[in-house]
């Protein structure tokens, strides 16, 4: 094998300076999740914070970490065919919207549960 | 033998059509079909959720600090085997060997921490079975711990094939580091996803 | 014997006719596709055969050339005539018979809630409400754990496998399972819908003809799936009256019977 | 693998035949397994028919050989029947069909039409193998277990799934079976990607290679959910869970433990999420070998190769967006119906495409009748009668009445058996020189041939009829509904057409065996074709090629005016 050189060519000139960054802010985000997370905010306003710094952390991994930033463009188009595969799961949810009416006995779920905590009651709401 | 052409020669070709060894694309399309997974699950998450009239919050019924620690656990862990990457990219053996085994430690770790979680939820007579939330917890905490074991063997496959000459030589040794690399970091963003969608939300 | 039929059932109900109408267009159109086709696919089959001295002639012609587009010419008659159905057929009619529920006035309200391996009519009676149903009271003699003691379900009347309806008088129906999944069909009313547990799932029909017909379970359900049927009864509106009352004379007895404080 | 461990000494038997790495001999083990597998679901389906042809009546020769609590007194019970229904669909689609198109054909042809010298993953693609034989045999033993196997249908419908015995094993051999089905799909993307012959680009690939591209595709993404779903599924059942459980079940007068809160609906929607791609799946394979048989046997180019191509790819992009054409009458929300409905009729356009230059490749043709070539003809018209008849299935008012009645089986066999199944019979008719550089038997072949045809249409022709008249699929014993007595009679000329054709398969495996040894010997390219796997020797050794192939030309350049031959090879660099 004297293709040393060449099998380099699709791989990643690592950065350690880099990783050391991106670890330190996903360490901080994560705190800042939890921390949000203390408030009990609504429900949809604390998913959509929880699911927002989520989104973060994910990219900043698959961009940095996973190398995607620079990547080859057929990794990056399998990974956009999969998005739109992904994507397509939206319908069975939409489905769910649209029959919820006809939902005869829908589950109390938190009720199913031995609480230790205390603020179940105030939290009712999906 | 001078006859045919050798597929394996053929294989560790650099020089392909799409200029990606054949190794990191099948490791990404496995991603992909992982992707897919764990989208399921994630929708099958949302459908029972959004099929009842309450959702319980994970401060009540989960253990909420230790599912922290686990998280910072597994973003460590993807740090070091990233670092391991960067040992294996300059040859520097005992530094690879260092940066897999903290890797390997702190996959251990994870799953030790929730050996624990999963233990006191015994404890009190909680199982899947006890209501959908419990049900897609350990459905999916369950699934995403088998993903760890599986790095686990892959990392400590790594690891060993590290100490034998022949393979820690092979220029495609850093491609296969880089593909144990590629699907940790995937098992970690599934987990950057459980984590609030199981505790925090 | 007769047992080689191939046609549709007897239409008895107000929508079966606008089904047939798209069944019987649907394969006169494929009758035809598939008998042009097939003419043409002959004709090619005999007049291109190897023959000794006749070579293939390949068509020279890149994409977008005449001999492409010509190749487009089936599929542009299959699409429009698919563009038409779906317009002016499929949707309005779909829409008429599953989307929506008509607004009628004193509709007979029914509810059917199917088990492993039959079928329970629960009908509202003529104060039109459904009396309350509760999971403790089920029992082999109340299959459906109607709760008599609600004063809707006074005139309710439950029956197993047995539904009679009047003629030429809409009918709402819930339905609903107990179990499993089956699947409310009446070939002649040409009405289908699954019945699935949890879920309450509106429908209805209005029959057009008098007769006896079949209720039976389209969704496979259990090893007695073939068994799980029943009749429906179309009748005068004066002889379901008659026999709505005649059954309502037996309710007491029957309530008397399931008292519910037994399975507490 | 960074030196070549199959090159150098001598292979053991073991290694060569058994766990061989090898892409020709995987692609054959796979060829015989899912014959077998065919030949099992088949076996199956005669049991049923016999019941469903004369029902309450012992089970002749074979009644007495099965327990008692199967076949009381030789007459097949109704937990029986059930099972037979489920294994046989599963088995047809997922260890016959799909192993046979993709695992057998897919991995034998692909990297030879390629012009690659293997696949890309050689061990990954006997680890599909030797993870798809477990799992199917696993898949059979189901059968041995107290309570039988799974009685639920293909569908596994919870909740009938959860509370029926069996289904254990066969979601577990699901799982198997998918993990299987996403190594194999893993392979074939990354050999069409990576491994292509210098001078193979995407447009010089021939129609079969691109058919396997999309098949892999939609396995990579389609396969996923439903191995989620499995998950689930046997959570429920293992661990009580309630995924497909909602509250307040009775079921047989018991209320149901579970915690409930669970949607018996999102099973259907992931199931038929992979199940509608699954049905391309098992369509694109044999389209693809009907129109390598059809260029190979006009002698002329298809008749619009990238039409062809370009419907092949819109297929399996829409193929993902109409599964619930499935679930119009299961309680989903009829306007998410329109929705499928309108997708539905979409996906119906490329399919017509495909059977349009198929056809019109005919035209100023010179058809050379062999046997492979009379399967692939036959395949048009069949096929197109399953295409056809989809069309009232996927419109939302008439799958009212026809929904779970004998019109879908009809559709769907026509699709599947008159299509894809005759089309893989003319591939191996067609490939058989280069496995074994020996032909088959060419008068057996007709027997076969003109025997399966009519005996196929005998089966499934009079399900349309059963289905206009309204009955309904999956009974045990249709004579116990009265609305099926007026076309009980169908059901006897079904039963005896299946009978008919599984004598018309016993010339066909005699002609396969006794064709290995004694078939008359063939050329390098017996039917001169164009494409890479006829410039190899046959069967091709390992390696396939003697020297990395170079590709001039597109795959069908036949009857190139001013040319000695009609045939111009890929390869041929004059």
């Amino acid at each position: 094998m004297s293709n040393n050189k060449d099998a380099r060519r699709d791989e990643h000139r690592p950065d350690v300076g880099l990783y050391v960054k991106v670890f330190a802010a996903l360490m901080v985000l994560t705190m800042i999740t939890v921390a949000i997370s203390k408030f009990h905010l609504p429900r949809p306003q604390a998913i959509a914070l929880g699911l927002f710094v989520a989104v973060i952390k994910a990219s900043l991994v698959g961009a940095l970490f996973m190398h995607l930033w620079g990547e080859n463009k057929l990794i990056h188009r399998t990974l956009f065919i999969v998005a739109g595969g992904a994507a397509i799961l939206i319908l069975p949810l939409i489905d769910c919207v649209m029959i919820s009416h006809r939902i005869t006995s829908p589950a109390d779920v938190a009720s199913q549960h031995p609480h230790e905590g205390g603020h179940a009651a105030t939290h009712e709401e999906k | 033998m001078s006859q045919t052409l050798n597929p394996a020669a053929f294989m560790n070709n650099p020089d392909t059509h799409s200029g990606v060894t054949n190794a990191k694309l099948g490791v990404w399309l496995f991603l992909a079909s992982e992707i897919m997974l764990f989208a399921t699950l994630f929708t099958s998450y949302i459908v029972l959720r959004m099929g009842a009239t309450s959702w319980p919050w994970g401060w009540d019924v989960l253990n909420v600090p230790l599912a922290t620690l686990n998280t910072v656990i597994l973003i460590s862990s993807s740090v070091t085997i990233v670092m391991a990457y960067a040992k294996a990219y300059d040859k520097n053996k005992s530094g690879f060997q260092g940066w897999m085994a903290a890797t390997l430690a702190l996959s251990f770790g994870f799953l030790v921490v929730k050996a624990f979680e999963y233990g006191a939820e015994f404890k009190l007579g909680i199982g899947p079975h006890t209501s959908v939330f419990y049900a897609i917890y350990f459905t999916m905490t369950g699934l995403h711990g088998i993903h760890i074991l599986g790095g686990i063997a892959v990392n400590g496959g790594l690891l060993y094939m590290s100490s034998v000459k022949e393979h820690w030589e092979n220029p495609l040794f850093l491609g296969r580091v880089e593909g144990a690399g590629l699907y940790w970091h995937f098992v970690d963003i599934v987990w950057i996803f459980l984590f609030p969608a199981l505790y925090l939300l | 014997m007769g047992q080689y039929g191939w046609s549709l059932p007897v239409a008895a109900s107000s929508y079966a006719g606008s089904i047939d109408f798209g069944l019987g267009l649907i394969h006169a159109a494929m009758l035809g596709i598939f008998v042009l086709w097939g003419a043409f696919f002959i004709y090619l089959l005999v007049k291109y055969r190897a023959r000794p001295g006749v070579a293939a002639q390949r068509e020279e012609h890149g994409s977008g050339s005449k001999g492409e587009l010509k190749s487009l010419i089936p599929d542009i008659v299959i699409m429009t005539f698919e563009i038409a159905l779906i317009v002016f057929y499929a949707i309005p009619v779909w829409s008429k018979i599953k989307a929506n529920v008509p607004d009628v006035k004193d509709p007979v309200r029914v509810e059917v809630i199917g088990e492993q391996f039959g079928w329970s009519i629960h009908y509202a009676g003529p104060d039109g409400k459904l009396g309350p149903r509760k999971i403790d009271l089920v029992h082999f003699s109340n299959p459906i754990g109607l709760d008599r003691s609600d004063p809707a379900s006074a005139d309710d009347v439950v029956m197993g496998n047995e539904m009679r309806l009047p003629v030429n008088k809409t009918v709402l129906i819930d339905l609903m399972s107990k179990d499993v999944i089956h699947s409310f069909f009446i070939p002649e009313f040409r009405i289908k819908q699954d019945a699935v547990p949890g879920l309450k799932i509106p429908m209805w029909i209005t029959p057009t003809k008098t007769g006896k017909f079949e209720i039976t379970c389209a969704q496979l359900c259990g090893f007695a799936h073939s068994l799980m049927r029943g009749d429906v009864h179309v009748q005068t509106q004066e002889e379901f009256d008659a026999w709505y009352k005649s059954r309502l004379a037996t309710i007491p007895a029957a309530a008397a019977a399931s008292n519910p404080s037994e399975d507490f | 693998m960074s030196h070549d461990e199959h090159g150098h000494h001598k292979l053991t038997f073991w290694e060569k035949y058994i766990f061989s790495v090898d892409h020709k001999v995987i692609g054959l083990q796979y060829l015989i397994t899912s014959f077998v597998f065919l030949l099992v679901g088949f076996g199956l389906m005669m049991l049923m028919r016999w019941q469903l042809a004369f029902p309450g009546t012992p089970i002749p020769f074979f009644g007495n050989l099965f327990p008692a609590d199967l076949a009381p007194n030789g007459v097949m019970s109704g937990e029986f029947y059930n099972a037979l229904g489920a294994m046989h669909g599963t088995i047809m689609v997922f260890l016959g069909v799909v192993p046979l198109a993709v695992g057998a054909y897919g991995n034998y042809v692909l990297p030879l039409q390629i012009g690659a010298p293997d696949m890309a993953f050689p061990r990954m693609n006997m680890m599909s193998y030797w993870l798809y034989l477990p799992g199917g045999a696993l898949m059979l033993s189901s059968f041995l277990m107290p309570g039988g196997a799974a009685q639920s249908g293909w569908t596994s419908y919870p909740p009938l799934s959860i509370i029926n015995p069996g289904q254990t094993l066969w979601l577990l051999s699901m799982v198997i079976l998918i993990t299987s089905s996403l190594l194999g799909a893993i392979n074939f993307l990354v050999t069409t990607i990576n491994m292509r012959a210098p001078g193979m680009s995407l447009w010089r690939m021939p129609v079969f290679c691109w058919a396997q591209f999309v098949t892999a595709v939609l396995l990579l993404l389609a396969f996923p959910p439903l191995e989620a779903a499995s998950v689930l599924q046997l959570m429920d059942r293992v661990f009580h869970t309630s995924f497909y459980m909602p509250k307040d079940l009775v079921i047989l007068g018991k209320a149901y433990a579970g915690s409930g809160g669970g949607q018996p609906l999102l099973w259907q929607h992931l199931f038929w999420f992979l199940a509608h791609p699954e049905v391309y799946v098992l369509v694109l394979p044999p389209m693809g070998i009907v129109a390598e048989i059809i260029a190979n046997n006009t002698r002329k180019p298809l008749h619009g190769y990238k039409t062809m191509v370009f419907s092949m790819v819109a297929i399996g992009v829409m193929s993902f967006l109409v599964w619930a054409h499935h679930m119009f009458i299961s309680g989903m929300s009829p306007a998410l119906g329109n929705f499928f409905l309108v997708t539905t009729m979409i996906i119906s356009v490329p399919s017509v495409a495909i059977l349009t230059c198929l056809i019109f490749s005919l035209k100023g043709a010179s058809i050379r009748y062999n046997v492979p070539m009379l399967f692939a003809l036959a395949f048009l018209p069949l096929f197109g009668i399953g295409g056809l008849t989809g069309l009232p299935l996927g419109l939302t008012v008439t799958d009212i009445y026809l929904h779970d009645t004998y019109y879908v089986i009809g559709h769907f066999h026509f699709v599947v058996v008159t299509g894809s199944i005759i089309a893989l019979m003319g591939g191996t008719y067609h490939w058989f020189p280069k496995w074994f550089g020996r032909k088959m038997n060419d008068t057996l072949g007709l027997i076969h041939f003109w025997g399966s045809t009519a005996s196929m249409v005998g089966i499934f022709l009079p399900m349309l009829f059963m289905g206009l008249a309204g009955a309904s699929r999956r009974l045990y014993d249709p004579t116990a509904q009265l609305h099926n007595l007026p076309v009980q009679g169908w059901n006897v000329v079904s039963t005896i057409s299946a009978y008919l054709l599984a004598l018309f398969q016993l010339p066909f495996i005699y002609n396969f065996f006794n064709s290995l040894f004694n078939g008359e010997k063939t050329p390098e390219n017996p039917w001169q074709a164009t494409t890479l796997e006829w410039a190899c020797p046959s069967p091709p050794p390992h390696g396939n090629f003697a020297k990395t192939p170079r590709v001039y030309r597109g795959p069908y350049e036949y009857s190139v005016p001013g040319r000695k031959t009609d045939f111009w090879m890929q390869t041929d660099p004059s």
